[in-house]
């Protein structure tokens, strides 16, 4: 780890917290023009962030420190993977330890930490939230897991790092079927683990029906801020890692500062069109219901089983 | 990898999708556009092969193949739905997720039961068999595991054009007429198929364990 | 108080006839499109900068309102839309009536009506929001 | 030598010393014990630090045979382990002595128990092997059963514990008496020499007999009945020994098969690694759905087991073609077998002192002890964060092991050991999804949020000494997850003593780096990181908020606009767990019964309604309760044979001689 590769984690942080409400504000633009309504501008998220910073915290009177500290365990988390994961660069600090599991397990502890909150606060929403959120994450993790096999069955290695580079290299590795398979199921667990349609609708008001929104009906102030960026920031990381390993597309190879520059303009680039056909997708789709959640999840499950089988008959 | 190999495991991958799209979704109307999609993907692999090994014949089988199971096919299947299009699967005998467990299990048990294939033919081809293979499991178990005739007649079809993907796979094409002979028997069987199931429907059943009233 | 381009509303209907509410919908609709000035209806009052009030307040919502209200992260605020909101309107005096959403708790804006024109309430939060 | 006889003579005289009165009984004992765990924990620590097998044999107190002693570092890991968990557990004791532990009885079996925990793996023959084993399963259905006459579970549990363990127990002797008589001498290193001259089917044939009778000790489903009564129905420092140590011992059987027999044919590790994909589900579901806190860690211990014999299966079945994914595959299984002793009876210490704070094991009728028992909280929740294998705890560090090694034994593999790595990828996934399900449960309506009943609410925290022992293991959790280097040499010792490491794994303090295969993970990198995050983003909160007034503000819950005042308007355990319940609908086949009951005047009015809904054993109710039934019919029938004539008994004697006869001539 050396001065140049610090920077450039500071880079991708920097993109990551300052991207993510802007993505989720131009997800939300997106979607409101395609509703026939002018909607917020790409900056509300920010403006939103702005304002909560500035106003009272609330704790219910029945919470512990756990309540106190989950926020910042959230962002913590996704700051930790912002600075280690192949997003602009291909040399971020700590790159050979940048292990595709380790992601996904600090992510986890965010989601965690946020779960024992809602738990915390001794309230039937939270505990409800909890319930749900837990419940499609276990069910996720499957199909999570094997489309990891299959991305590292061609280097036998879960480094993301080598993994995407891989890909950069020998295009014909992207264009495998045992890949894209990898990344359709992927792509479930993507909408299940940012809780987007059609898993989860993150505009709704009504309390029985919220998965994620309901595990932070308790926050206000700062900390509302702080769960807030949190959330888009692993947003952002989640579809960010979805386009490299798609298509590495001027991905940085070094920690030159022309090559960051190309890199963080092709990030930005594809991340913003993924958003665009995440959010028209959003519009329309129905929200599925609870239990037959699963039936997508084992969908997804099935489709990594696929890859890794088919990986393995290519070899 | 090659391209040819690339894109002849993609098709044949994509027929293996579509028997799992079978089991995964609920409507009939997608059941039917996934059966049509496996078409052209088995058309897709029968073309490629035809292209890599310079055989005008395997090229007007996978013209036929086009022509029969991924419009002919499909279509009278859509009319039959057609006249109920919000049709669905909507109590399977076993429920979707377990079924995509059980395709999971059919596809990790199909790779393992080709070895001797695999092993015989082998090539880019070859070791594409399992996939042939777990279209036919999946097609067998979607017959037992769904209750509407239309599913049925649906899974009955996978476990043909399973059979046709291995069959390309392992001979690089059937003597064309044997292809041809196998391919116009399923259009016919399709054809009566279509008449019965019109008659059931008709008649008031859909699901086919109520023709066990029939029996008693 | 500048909310920044930024207000979360959370709206509680103390007993309204429900003519408010109709016009609150089609305040977040496309026509008249709240959203883009910044304005948002929210899932809990912890979200909530501003209480959005409608109906006479009803003996059986008065608790639930002040709750709400005591709920809300200060700074905050309490719009009462619709005349009943104001003073109790054409309900003045219901049995079932405590009072005005001020005689609960304080009120910043009244936005007058019955209902109140959806260009009347997006001018009103127009005020808060600076846009 | 000298110093295991000094082991097993100080554990000896600290079970006698349980005859001296009461008053300072348990302190004692507790110090004799103490000085036997210290003295075993260092000798095993000598055993690995100079990977020098401790070797002796003594023709005395055994007739025949003797007794032989082999500690070699594989078994040096595991007394190592039992010491560092016996520790914890002898200091929990001493303060648990108000539940009834203090009886000569318990003493002296509690005593017993821990001094033959540390010297099963140091045996180092057949006689001397069982003898240990039947010491350590004596003693612990001893501390199982030690509320007997009150509780009619306790007398369940202890019915079902005695009769797995002998069965099992029964099986192994079976096994090793085999080997044993081919070698024609009974110490392992001789059997291990000469069982390679076994015909395959024998040698299969022992090894699934060895698989079956170990499994069943480390609570392998469908072995494992004993394990959610016995766990849940033991005393604290009992509960944390039986999950943190004893579970362990079949592990280490399984693995001591492996050096006796060899690695064998392909298809008994398939069969391992079934019943380890099994467990780990089965395990795994239960505890996301069970409500009692014990029960809860007993089924999460049958997972981790399932888990590790996932592990032992994958070195199993890649020692064929992959030598290194082989070796990294055992090293993995030994690092979460010591991460789980040291989570597992953190947990068990732990919700021993909340069950003598509370009387309390239902999480239904706990909750919001964070406020009222900070520590024992604080405690649980880093064991509850490294069972769910979150960073950068230990459990992560082994699972990342675990999952490594699958993915480097997919090069090469054949089709079977392929799609058999896929499976245990999916089992490993959902087990992982489904802990965390689970201990999110056990922390968030155990722990936080309400009080749900009145002993929770009036919750005091315990006595220093049950404070410090689960927060000595939780900060082992701690230091060998953001410090894996302190354990490894030593681990991966162990499993050279089975299999030479190849795997090129390396461990720098902070984390694993496999040069060969291009991974590694760096826990402490990971965890600083975080940690400097968080502060920054609490700078930002701290420097947040309004001008002008308070800051933070606490309030009551928000309920909707209604005054929250009840504890059960808040999620209980059972419907935190009820979408995954319904989920698994089939496979659990819970059982509902609703009853409803209308006034007389009127069908249409209900007085009332009574809804119970059970979650039993699914294994239980429809495997062993028919086995059970039957036997239970034959024994009456068979009763219709003693009539009670003497001369009947007689002749049944007579028939018997005279068949014995016939067969033998």
């Amino acid at each position: 780890m050396n001065l140049a590769s610090l920077l450039v984690g500071a880079v991708q942080l920097a993109l990551v917290v300052l991207g993510g409400p802007l993505l989720l504000g131009l997800m939300r633009v997106v979607r409101s023009r395609l509703e026939g309504r002018v909607g917020p501008p790409v900056s509300q998220p920010w403006r939103d962030i702005a304002k909560l910073a500035r106003k009272q915290r609330t704790r219910p009177s029945e919470s512990s420190w756990i309540f106190a500290v989950a926020p910042l365990v959230l962002v913590a988390t996704a700051a930790t993977v912002a600075v280690l994961a192949p997003l602009v660069t291909l040399a971020p600090p700590l790159a050979s330890s940048t292990d595709f599991i380790a992601v996904i397990f600090v992510l986890l502890v965010g989601s965690v930490a946020l779960a024992l909150a809602a738990l915390d606060t001794a309230t039937a929403f939270g505990g409800m939230g909890a319930s749900r959120a837990l419940t499609i994450g276990a069910l996720v993790e499957p199909a999570l897991l094997v489309a990891v096999l299959a991305l590292s069955m061609p280097l036998h290695s879960t480094n993301l790092i080598a993994i995407v580079a891989n890909g950069s290299r020998h295009a014909s590795t992207l264009l495998g079927p045992s890949h894209l398979l990898a990344l359709c199921s992927f792509i479930v667990v993507i909408l299940a683990e940012s809780g987007r349609l059609p898993v989860d609708n993150p505009s709704t008001h009504l309390e029985l029906t919220m998965i994620y929104e309901a595990l932070i009906l308790e926050y206000s102030g700062p900390d509302l801020a702080a769960v807030t960026l949190g959330e888009s920031m692993r947003l952002a990381i989640w579809l960010g890692l979805f386009v490299n390993l798609v298509a590495p597309v001027g991905i940085a190879a070094t920690a030159h500062p022309l090559a960051l520059v190309v890199g963080l303009v092709a990030l930005t680039l594809k991340v913003v069109v993924v958003g665009i056909v995440v959010a028209i997708f959003e519009v329309t789709t129905a929200k599925l219901r609870l239990f037959r959640l699963p039936e997508l999840l084992a969908g997804g499950f099935i489709l990594a089983v696929l890859g890794v089988v088919t990986g393995a008959v290519m070899r | 990898m090659s391209a040819f190999a690339n894109s002849l495991a993609s098709a044949a991958v994509v027929v293996t999708v579509g028997a799992v799209v079978v089991l995964w979704r609920h409507r009939l109307r997608s059941i039917v556009a996934a059966l049509s999609v496996q078409g052209v993907a088995l058309a897709a692999t029968a073309a490629l092969l035809g292209i890599h090994e310079h055989d005008r014949g395997l090229l007007a089988v996978a013209g036929l193949v086009l022509l029969v199971k991924a419009a002919v096919v499909p279509g009278l299947l859509a009319r039959v739905v057609a006249a109920n299009p919000g049709a669905r699967e909507s109590d399977p005998l076993v429920n979707v997720p377990a079924s995509l467990v059980v395709a999971g299990l059919l596809t990790l048990g199909a790779f393992v039961a080709a070895r001797p294939i695999v092993a015989l033919v082998g090539g880019p081809t070859g070791r594409l068999v399992p996939l042939g293979l777990a279209t036919v499991l999946i097609g067998f178990f979607a017959m037992v595991a769904r209750r509407r005739a239309m599913s049925q007649v649906v899974g009955l079809l996978l476990v043909d054009n399973g059979i046709a993907l291995v069959a390309f796979l392992v001979t690089s094409g059937v003597p064309v007429i044997v292809e041809f002979g196998s391919t116009l028997d399923v259009l016919f069987g399709v054809v009566v198929l279509r008449v019965l199931l019109a008659r059931l429907s008709a008649a008031g059943f859909s699901d086919l364990d109520q023709l066990r009233s029939l029996h008693d | 108080m500048n909310l920044r381009h930024s207000l979360q509303l959370r709206h509680v209907d103390a007993g309204s006839c429900n003519g408010c509410e109709i016009e609150i919908g089609s305040v977040f609709g496309p026509v008249y499109d709240a959203e883009r000035i910044g304005a948002r209806l929210v899932a809990s009052p912890r979200h909530a900068d501003a209480l959005l009030v409608t109906g006479p307040v009803t003996h059986n919502m008065a608790s639930p309102l002040e709750r709400t209200y005591l709920a809300m992260p200060e700074p905050r605020l309490v719009i009462a839309l619709g005349d009943c909101a104001r003073d109790c309107g054409v309900f003045s005096g219901g049995y079932a009536v405590a009072g005005a959403v001020a005689d609960v708790v304080p009120v910043d804006l009244e936005i007058p009506g019955c209902p109140p024109h959806p260009d009347e309430i997006v001018s009103a939060l127009r005020r808060f929001t600076n846009r | 030598m000298i110093v295991l006889a000094l082991v097993a003579g100080l554990g000896v005289l600290a079970t006698l010393t349980a005859l001296v009165p009461r008053a300072v009984r348990v302190k004692l004992v507790a110090g004799l014990l103490g000085l036997v765990e210290i003295v075993g924990g260092a000798t095993a620590i000598r055993v690995l630090a100079t990977n020098h097998a401790i070797v002796g044999h003594t023709s005395s107190l055994v007739p025949f045979t003797g007794v032989r002693i082999d500690l070699t570092p594989l078994g040096a890991l595991f007394t190592l382990t039992t010491a560092v968990v016996a520790i914890a557990a002898t200091i929990h004791w001493v303060g648990y002595r108000r539940h009834a532990m203090s009886s000569v009885s318990l003493s002296s079996a509690f005593a017993l128990f821990v001094t033959s925990l540390l010297l099963v793996p140091a045996a180092g023959d057949i006689v001397t092997f069982l003898v240990l084993w039947e010491v350590m399963a004596l003693s612990s259905l001893v501390l199982v059963a030690h509320d007997h006459a009150k509780r009619d579970e306790t007398r369940q549990a202890a019915w079902w514990y005695g009769a797995m363990t002998q069965g099992g127990a029964a099986l192994i002797t079976l096994g090793l008496v085999v080997l044993g008589g081919h070698a024609a001498n009974p110490s392992f290193s001789a059997i291990a020499a000469s069982a390679s001259h076994l015909p395959a089917a024998t040698r299969g044939a022992v090894f699934l007999v060895l698989l079956v009778g170990f499994g069943s000790k480390a609570g392998l489903v469908p072995a494992h009945v004993w394990l959610p009564r016995a766990h849940a129905e033991a005393p604290a420092p009992a509960s944390a020994l039986l999950s943190g140590a004893m579970v362990n011992l079949g592990i280490y059987g399984i693995v001591l098969a492996r050096t006796l027999l060899g690695v064998g044919a392909t298809w008994w590790w398939l069969v391992a690694g079934f019943f380890g994909v099994i467990s780990a589900l089965y395990g795994s579901l239960y505890a996301a759905t069970s409500t009692d806190l014990k029960r809860l860690l007993a089924y999460s211990t049958s997972d981790n087991m399932g888990l590790v014999v996932i592990g032992l299966s994958a070195s199993g079945l890649f020692a064929a073609h992959n030598a290194a994914a082989s070796s990294l595959a055992l090293i993995a299984t030994l690092v979460l077998v010591t991460a789980h002793a040291l989570y597992k009876s953190t947990l068990f210490l732990g919700a021993g002192s909340v069950q003598y704070a509370t009387d309390e094991r239902d999480l239904d009728r706990l909750g919001g002890l964070a406020r009222t028992m900070p520590v024992t909280t604080a405690v649980i929740v880093v064991g509850a964060l490294a069972v769910a294998a979150l960073p950068p705890l230990n459990g992560f560090g082994a699972e990342w092991l675990v999952v490594q090694s699958l993915v480097h034994g997919l090069s090469g593999a054949d089709p079977v050991t392929t799609v058999a790595t896929a499976v245990f990828v999916a089992a490993l996934a959902l087990t992982g999804g489904l802990t965390i399900v689970a201990f999110v449960k056990a922390v968030g309506v155990g722990f936080l949020g309400r009080a749900r009943s009145e002993s929770a609410e009036h919750a005091r925290e315990v006595p220093v000494s049950m404070r410090i022992a689960p927060a000595i293991t939780a900060a082992a959790c701690v230091a060998l997850g953001v410090a894996p280097g302190l354990a490894i040499t030593a681990i991966s010792r162990a499993s050279d003593a089975v299999a030479p490491n190849r795997s090129g794994l390396t461990a720098t303090l902070s984390g694993f780096h496999l040069q060969a295969l291009r991974s590694a993970v760096d826990p402490l990198a990971l965890a600083l990181g975080a940690v400097a995050a968080a502060l920054v983003v609490a700078g930002l909160r701290r420097a947040g908020g309004p001008r002008t007034g308070a800051k933070l503000r606490v309030f009551e819950p928000w309920g909707s606009g209604r005054a929250v005042t009840s504890a059960r308007m808040q999620y209980t355990a059972t419907s935190f767990a009820e979408p995954l319940q319904r989920v698994f609908d089939d496979v659990l086949a819970p059982q509902h019964d609703l009853d409803v009951s209308h006034v007389l005047e009127s069908r249409y009015y209900v007085e009332r309604v009574a809804y119970a809904s059970a979650n039993d054993d699914i294994v239980e109710r429809r495997l062993y309760r028919p086995v059970l039934a039957l036997a239970a019919v034959l024994g009456v029938r068979a009763r219709g044979l003693a009539n009670g004539s003497v001369h009947r008994y007689l002749a049944y004697g007579f028939v018997v001689l005279v068949i014995a006869l016939v067969v033998v001539s």
